[in-house]
C-alpha cells in the first residue's frame, strides 16, 4: 500500500511542477464549449437543452489531449522500467497514473463544469445531477484514458489513434450522463441512470488496471 | 415482362431491396478480389527474394565457376 | 517449441487441402441461398418484401459477431500461449470481421428506411453494433501503428480482449432495452419464431457467409505468412551484407 | 544466493538474438557480458531484471524460479538500463528519492548515495540543468540508495570520465564485498578484477527461418 502513496505522490509532483498541462486542458474545454453558441446561435431555450450534451461532449474532449502525455514522458525517459521493476505490482502502478490523472485532469474539468453549464443557461434543477454525473463519469473516463494511452504507447499519431480506440468505449458513459441531467431537468427519476454510471466506475476500477498493466508489459518488453 | 418488371419492383421497395444485395455483393465480391491481389503481389515479392537469397546466388556463382 | 516452429509450414499445406471444401461450399450455398431469397420466400405479412433484406442483413450480423468472437479468442491465444499463426489468424480476421459490421449497419438501414421511416435511429442495438465497426477499425489501426510490427500485434490483440466486453451487449442487447430493433427471432430457447420457408433460406445464406469467411481467413493468413517470411529473408539478405 | 538462467533464448523485432544460455551469478561474483552490437547484451539484461521474458528456457533464485514471484524478483535488483529515468522538473534528490523510497532506502542512505557518486552539492539543482554525465552518475546513485542483491548494468561507464569510472568501480567492489552480485553489459575494459566473462556472440544461434516452408 505505501508503494501505491509513493507513485501517487511521485504523480501529483510531478504534476504540479507542470501544473500549466492541466490549466490548458481546462481551457480548451471552457473554449471548446463556447465555440457552440457562435454555431448554432444564442437562442437561450436552444442552449438550455443543448447544456449536458456539449458539458459532457467537451469534457471529454479534453481528457482525450490529456491521456497522450499519460505515460509517454515515462515511457521515452526509462521511469516506466523503473516503475515496472518496482515492489508495486504494475496493475497498482497502473491504478496510481489513473488516479493521479483524475485528481489533475477530471477534478479541474468537473469543478469548471457547472461554469459552463451557467453559460449555457442549465436549469437550476439539473447542476445536482451534472455534479453527480460528473463526479461518477470522469473518474471511469480516467480509468479508460489509462488503457488507451498505454495500448497506443509509442506508436506513430499516438494522439489520434488513442482517440479512435477511447471514443467508442467511452461512448456508454456520455449516453446516461446526459441521459441523467436530462431526467433531473424534466422532474424524472435520476437514480437508474446514477446506478448504470456507478456500475460503469466500478467494473473499470476493477478491470482497466489489469487492461493497463498487461498492455504496460508488453510496451516494455 | 410484366412478372419481370413485378420482380423488380419488390412490391414498391425495389429501390432498398436491390441497393441492399448489391452493395453486399460489391463488399464482399470487393474484399475477395484485394485479398487475391495482395496474394499475388506478397508471393510475387517472395519469389523475387528468393531469386536474390544468399543461397541462390552461391549456387549460381558455383555453376558459373563449373562452366568457366 | 518445436511444434511452434514446425508450424507454419504445416498450416500452410493444411490451408491448402482446406480452401477448395470451404470456397466451393461457400459460393454454392451463397447462390442456391439467394435464389430462395429473392425468388422463392413468401413476402412477411407485416414487412412485404423488404424481408428479404433480412437474408443478407441477419447473417452479415451473425458474422460481425462471430469473426469478433474468433479476433478476441485468437488474440488471447496469441498472447497466452505466443503461437505465431495466432495474431496472423485475428489481423486476417480483422478486415473480413469489419466488412461484414459495415454489410450489416448498411442493409439495416437500408431496411429501416421503409419499415422505421428512418436511416438510423440511436437504440441501444444499433449503437453497439456501430462501436464494434469502430473496434474493427481501432484493431486495424492499432495493429499498424507501431514500427514494430510484434508490438502493434500484441497491443491489438489486447484492444480486441477488452472489446469483446461489447459482443454480449450487442447480443442483449434488444432483449435488455427496449428498443425500435426487433427481437432475435432465429436464435430462441423456445425455438425459432420465424417459418421454415423463411428459415432455410436464411441457414444456408448463414452456412454460406461462414463458409466464405473460413476460405478468405485461409487466403489473407497465407498472404501475412508469405509476408512475414519477405520480411525475415529482406533482413536475412541485410545481416548477409553487413556480414560482408 | 546463487542466481541462474538455463536454455535461454529471447526473440527481438522478430529475429532470434541468442538461444540456449546458461549463466550462473553466486554472491560476491560479478558477470561481464561481451559481445558485438546486436548481439543481445542489453537484451539479455532485460531479460535478467525480467523486463522482457524469454522465448524460451528460465530464470530462478536458489529458493525458487523468477516466473513464481515476480515482485520478490524486483525487489533483489537494481537495473541501470540506457535511460536515465530522470525528471527534468525535479531536483537531483527528488529524483533520487523517488526511486530510493519506492524499494526502502533511507534519507541516510540518499545522502551517502549522492556522496559516493560525487553529486554532493547538487542537491536541489534541477533534473533539467544537468550533463549527461551527471545524469548518469544520478542514475547510478540508485545502486547505494537502496539495498539489492543483484546489480544489472548495462555501459554503466558511458559518459563519465575518469574520477567517475573509479568511483562506479570502487562501488562495484563495495557491493560484491559486501555479498551483492553484479551483471554488467560492457565492451570496454572496466578493470574489475575476478570477473567471469559471457561472451553473447557463443550463443548465436544459427539462422533458422520459421516461415521458410510457406510458398
Amino acid at each position: 500500500m505505501s508503494a501505491l502513496v509513493l507513485i501517487l505522490r511521485r504523480e501529483m509532483r510531478l504534476a504540479l511542477r507542470q501544473i500549466g498541462d492541466s490549466a490548458i486542458i481546462v481551457l480548451f474545454f471552457v473554449l471548446a464549449a463556447v465555440l457552440f453558441p457562435f454555431g448554432v446561435g444564442p437562442e437561450p431555450n436552444m442552449l438550455a437543452r443543448m447544456a449536458p450534451g456539449v458539458v459532457w461532449v467537451t469534457a471529454l474532449l479534453a481528457a482525450m489531449l490529456s491521456f497522450e502525455r499519460l505515460f509517454t514522458p515515462d515511457f521515452e525517459d526509462g521511469s516506466l522500467e523503473q516503475l515496472a521493476l518496482g515492489p508495486a505490482p504494475l496493475e497498482m502502478v497502473a491504478l496510481a497514473k489513473a488516479a493521479a490523472h483524475w485528481l489533475t485532469t477530471g477534478l479541474p474539468l468537473m469543478i469548471a463544469a457547472p461554469l459552463i453549464a451557467v453559460l449555457y443557461r442549465l436549469p437550476d434543477s439539473g447542476y445536482g445531477a451534472l455534479m453527480t454525473t460528473m463526479a461518477l463519469g470522469t473518474p471511469t473516463i480516467s480509468l479508460i484514458g489509462t488503457v488507451g494511452a498505454a495500448l497506443t504507447l509509442g506508436s506513430r499519431r499516438g494522439g489520434v489513434l488513442l482517440s479512435l480506440l477511447v471514443i467508442p468505449l467511452i461512448v456508454p458513459v456520455l449516453i446516461f450522463g446526459t441521459a441523467a441531467i436530462d431526467a433531473a431537468i424534466g422532474g424524472f427519476p435520476v437514480r437508474q441512470h446514477l446506478m448504470l454510471m456507478g456500475g460503469f466506475l466500478l467494473g473499470a476500477l476493477v478491470l482497466t488496471p489489469l487492461a493497463t498493466a498487461a498492455a504496460l508489459r508488453q510496451a516494455l518488453e | 415482362m410484366q412478372m419481370i418488371s413485378d420482380f423488380l419492383a419488390m412490391g414498391g421497395y425495389g429501390g432498398f431491396i436491390w441497393s441492399a444485395y448489391g452493395a453486399v455483393a460489391v463488399i464482399l465480391i470487393g474484399l475477395l478480389v484485394i485479398s487475391l491481389r495482395e496474394l499475388r503481389t506478397t508471393s510475387a515479392e517472395v519469389a523475387a527474394l528468393e531469386a536474390n537469397s544468399p543461397r541462390r546466388r552461391r549456387n549460381n556463382a558455383d555453376n558459373k565457376d563449373a562452366t568457366s | 517449441m518445436i511444434q511452434q516452429y514446425a508450424n507454419p509450414a504445416r498450416f500452410n499445406r493444411l490451408a491448402a487441402t482446406l480452401m477448395p471444401w470451404f470456397a466451393w461450399p461457400a459460393g454454392i450455398l451463397i447462390v442456391v441461398g439467394l435464389y430462395f431469397a429473392l425468388f422463392n420466400s413468401p413476402p412477411d405479412y407485416q414487412q412485404g418484401d423488404t424481408v428479404r433484406i433480412m437474408y443478407v442483413h441477419v447473417p452479415a450480423a451473425w458474422m460481425a459477431l462471430f469473426v469478433y468472437t474468433s479476433m478476441a479468442l485468437s488474440s488471447a491465444v496469441g498472447l497466452i500461449w505466443k503461437h505465431p499463426l495466432a495474431h496472423l489468424s485475428a489481423q486476417a480476421a480483422a478486415p473480413i470481421g469489419a466488412c461484414f459490421t459495415f454489410v450489416c449497419l448498411l442493409t439495416g438501414s437500408l431496411w429501416g428506411k421503409p419499415m422505421w421511416g428512418t436511416w438510423w435511429v440511436w437504440d441501444a442495438r444499433l449503437t453497439s453494433v456501430l462501436i464494434l465497426f469502430f473496434l474493427y477499425l481501432g484493431f486495424m489501426a492499432l495493429q499498424n501503428a507501431f514500427d514494430d510490427p510484434a508490438r502493434g500485434e500484441r497491443s491489438a490483440a489486447i484492444l480486441a480482449i477488452i472489446g469483446f466486453i461489447n459482443v454480449p451487449i450487442i447480443k442483449f442487447s434488444v432483449d435488455w432495452w427496449n428498443t425500435l430493433h426487433q427481437p432475435a427471432s432465429v436464435v430462441k430457447m423456445s425455438g425459432p419464431a420465424i417459418h421454415s420457408s423463411m428459415l432455410i433460406p436464411l441457414f444456408m445464406m448463414g452456412i454460406g457467409f461462414t463458409l466464405y469467411f473460413c476460405a478468405l481467413l485461409l487466403l489473407r493468413m497465407k498472404t501475412l505468412m508469405l509476408a512475414r517470411r519477405a520480411r525475415g529473408m529482406s533482413m536475412a539478405q541485410l545481416h548477409q551484407q553487413t556480414a560482408e | 544466493m546463487r542466481f541462474f538462467g538455463e536454455n535461454l533464448s529471447c526473440v527481438r523485432g522478430e529475429r532470434l538474438v541468442f538461444s540456449g544460455l546458461e549463466f550462473a551469478i553466486d554472491p560476491g561474483t560479478a558477470l561481464v557480458l561481451t559481445g558485438s552490437n546486436g548481439s543481445g547484451k542489453t537484451s539479455l539484461l532485460r531479460v535478467m531484471a525480467s523486463l522482457t521474458h524469454p522465448t524460451a528456457g528460465h530464470l530462478a533464485w536458489q529458493d525458487g524460479p523468477v516466473a513464481d514471484d515476480p515482485e520478490r524478483h524486483h525487489n533483489r535488483l537494481h537495473y541501470v538500463g540506457h535511460l536515465d529515468a530522470l525528471k527534468p522538473v525535479l531536483s537531483v534528490r527528488e529524483n533520487l528519492e523517488t526511486w530510493a523510497q519506492l524499494h526502502g532506502g533511507t534519507d541516510k542512505k540518499i545522502a551517502l548515495a549522492l556522496k559516493k557518486l560525487r553529486l554532493e552539492g547538487f542537491e536541489n539543482i534541477p533534473g533539467r540543468y544537468l550533463s549527461a554525465g551527471q545524469r548518469r552518475r544520478l542514475s547510478l546513485a540508485r545502486l547505494a540508495a537502496s539495498d539489492a542483491p543483484l546489480w544489472l548494468l548495462d555501459e554503466p561507464t558511458i559518459a563519465l570520465d575518469a574520477a567517475s569510472v573509479d568511483a562506479v568501480r570502487t562501488l562495484i567492489a563495495e557491493h560484491r564485498t559486501a555479498g551483492g552480485m553484479a551483471v554488467i553489459a560492457t565492451n570496454v575494459d572496466l578493470g574489475i578484477t575476478e570477473t567471469t566473462t559471457l561472451n553473447l556472440l557463443d550463443f548465436a544461434p544459427a539462422e533458422e527461418d520459421v516461415w521458410e516452408g510457406v510458398t
